[in-house]
């Protein structure tokens, strides 16, 4: 099965088609050409590759030849040959002449000796392609670039975010603590009233006496009228306030029990 | 060449993509200077126009063109980066959550549902926030500061009355210290109102 | 709470100034969980849709979203940085495919399958570009450090999860050798060994 030609090895980015047909390889060219190889495996595929071979039907004989041969080249021309390109050729001596011997006739498929160098040569094979596609995808920083708008700070003083439950917590933590549960059970009424208990206090504030009519607003409905009445009773309750009323059915005024003086 | 939308697309990528601003030259060499740079002034107002509804903006500096977020974006960036965020105390919380919850209260009733001192400054703290002011004086001896939460406060919290807070009687289930409170309760008036340091 | 128009708004600003990808956590946190994850899904869905024609893309990664430039606007970035963006050599690369693959992996089982040493420096420029990273180590003499990828790896490579790497070729399914028997001979039947990679 013929497998299709493809660059078998870049050299500063550049695919290398260029490689000769046969193992004549020029003097300034050998460098470079270890270079480009990534192993003995990577020389071994190459070769495999140049001559079309089947990776599952290799030829030990010629192949260990040429693998010799190129090993020779680079000790002639004094590269420093890796320690790897000396064991694959061991490997493959190895190989040949266990296939040279003979054998009983029937043989173990697992026993070719081929088999584990040619485990490795697909498995290679296979992760430098895959290196290939995974070098295809775009990359951030090469390809594609990630966008960062500036985030436009103002220079003004930042101040704390809270939030409604941040009172809550808060107030829960008071509860673990103190165990006052029986003294501030606060409703959801009781919220409101003392709510307008606030909002009377500050009219007072402005004019000092009100007539008990002006603190209600009837447009505002009943249960705000029910309310502020509640608030009234409270505040005087509180003695925050004084209310009084000179005689039965004349105005009753609102008071604040007590006024900063200015 | 890229006709007008295209060169529109690019010079917007160009200034998304960069960390510095860009400038006119900058502009033209991304199109090798065969745009003439009345071109490119014009292409960069319409750019502007298109982002005009957004929380981003292109905005024109001494050094040129960039892209940037509104201020008004400023608070959903904090959110994204909480850590900056400053954070009130506890004590400052706390005296903020019984003001808001048991108001008209003088700074000694919050003193004593917290049980220790609290600071002019913690009450400072928040008035100068505009979250709490005061809204009369006890008439007790001294003659004590009343505290209220203002209209402020309920804005800056998003709620629009008092009522709107969580309710508290949930928090004294979910802690269980509902028991502890019937029995005593029982006692008391109807009225669900009871003054604190009373 | 945001109407869908400025949430989409906010969003966008959110993920435009953000260099890292934004989780849908991390947007829920952007409306402090006002907003469900469906109703963000759909937004990041309508967003991406606005930037279809553009040079910019909404890009949905494995922890997240984040805008990038297209593949096509390279050559622009380029014109404005000349400076070339360097490759990551075979070693770095065929090192980085081994332990996509296989992960995880030691540098020994990455050397096993390259058939060559795999110098620290090359597993250093990985890590540091944060795309391995230790996830433990085999138990083993020497107890080795096994590497895997990162999320910051997918993210980098515009992919979701390690199910989006192109798919390993298959070379060949069935490993069929001539027989090894005294004669080189090509007649007799073939005997069928193990898989590779298996």
């Amino acid at each position: 099965m013929p497998l299709p030609a493809a660059p078998f090895a870049r050299i500063y980015g550049e695919p290398l088609t260029e490689i000769p047909a046969d193992l004549y390889i020029p003097p300034d060219a050998l460098e470079i050409l270890l270079d480009a190889f990534q192993g003995p495996l990577d020389l071994l595929l190459y070769l495999i590759r140049k001559q079309n071979l089947d990776v599952l039907d290799i030829p030990m004989a010629p192949l260990t030849r040429q693998y010799l041969e190129y090993v020779e080249l680079m000790r002639a021309k004094n590269l420093e040959l890796a320690a790897e390109y000396l064991v694959m050729a061991a490997m493959l001596i190895e190989i040949k002449s266990r296939m040279l011997l003979p054998r009983p006739a029937v043989v173990d498929e697992e026993e070719d000796p081929r088999a584990e160098l040619v485990r490795r040569l697909l498995e290679y094979e296979q992760m430098k392609k895959a290196a290939q596609q995974l070098d295809a995808l775009p990359q951030v920083g090469r390809d594609v670039l990630a966008i960062s708008v500036l985030v436009e700070r103002t220079a003004l003083e930042r101040l704390p975010e809270v939030h409604p439950r941040d009172l809550a917590e808060a107030w829960r933590a008071l509860l673990f603590r103190a165990r006052m549960t029986r003294h501030h059970r606060v409703s959801r009424e009781e919220l409101s009233v003392r709510e307008h208990m606030s909002q009377i206090l500050r009219q007072l504030k402005h004019s000092r006496v009100l007539e008990f009519t002006e603190l209600f607003e009837p447009s505002r409905g009943v249960a705000v009228l029910v309310v502020t009445f509640l608030a009234l009773l409270e505040l005087a309750r509180e003695a925050l306030v004084d209310v009084t009323q000179s005689e039965g059915f004349a105005p009753i005024y609102i008071r604040i029990a007590y006024a900063e003086p200015d | 060449m890229p006709n007008p939308t295209e060169a529109k697309r690019i010079i917007e990528a160009a200034l998304l993509s960069s960390q510095e601003p860009l400038s006119l030259a900058d502009l033209k060499r991304l199109f090798e200077d065969q745009i003439g740079a009345d071109t490119l002034r014009r292409l960069l107002d319409e750019l502007r126009e298109e982002w005009s509804g957004r929380a981003v903006e292109l905005a024109s500096l001494a050094s040129g063109w960039r892209f940037q977020t509104r201020p008004e974006f400023q608070p959903f960036a904090e959110r994204l980066n909480p850590d900056k965020r400053p954070r009130y105390s506890r004590a400052v919380m706390e005296t903020l959550a019984i003001i808001a919850y048991r108001q008209p209260v003088t700074r000694g009733d919050v003193e004593d549902i917290r049980g220790v001192a609290v600071s002019a400054q913690i009450v400072q703290t928040l008035e100068s926030r505009g979250w709490i002011d005061v809204v009369g004086h006890r008439d007790t001896p001294g003659r004590p500061a009343l505290y209220a939460t203002t209209k402020a406060f309920l804005d800056d919290l998003g709620l629009r009355s008092l009522q709107e807070l969580p309710p508290l009687e949930e928090i004294a289930r979910t802690l269980e210290l509902e028991p502890a409170t019937s029995q005593p309760a029982a006692n008391e008036p109807a009225a669900p109102v009871a003054s604190p340091g009373q």
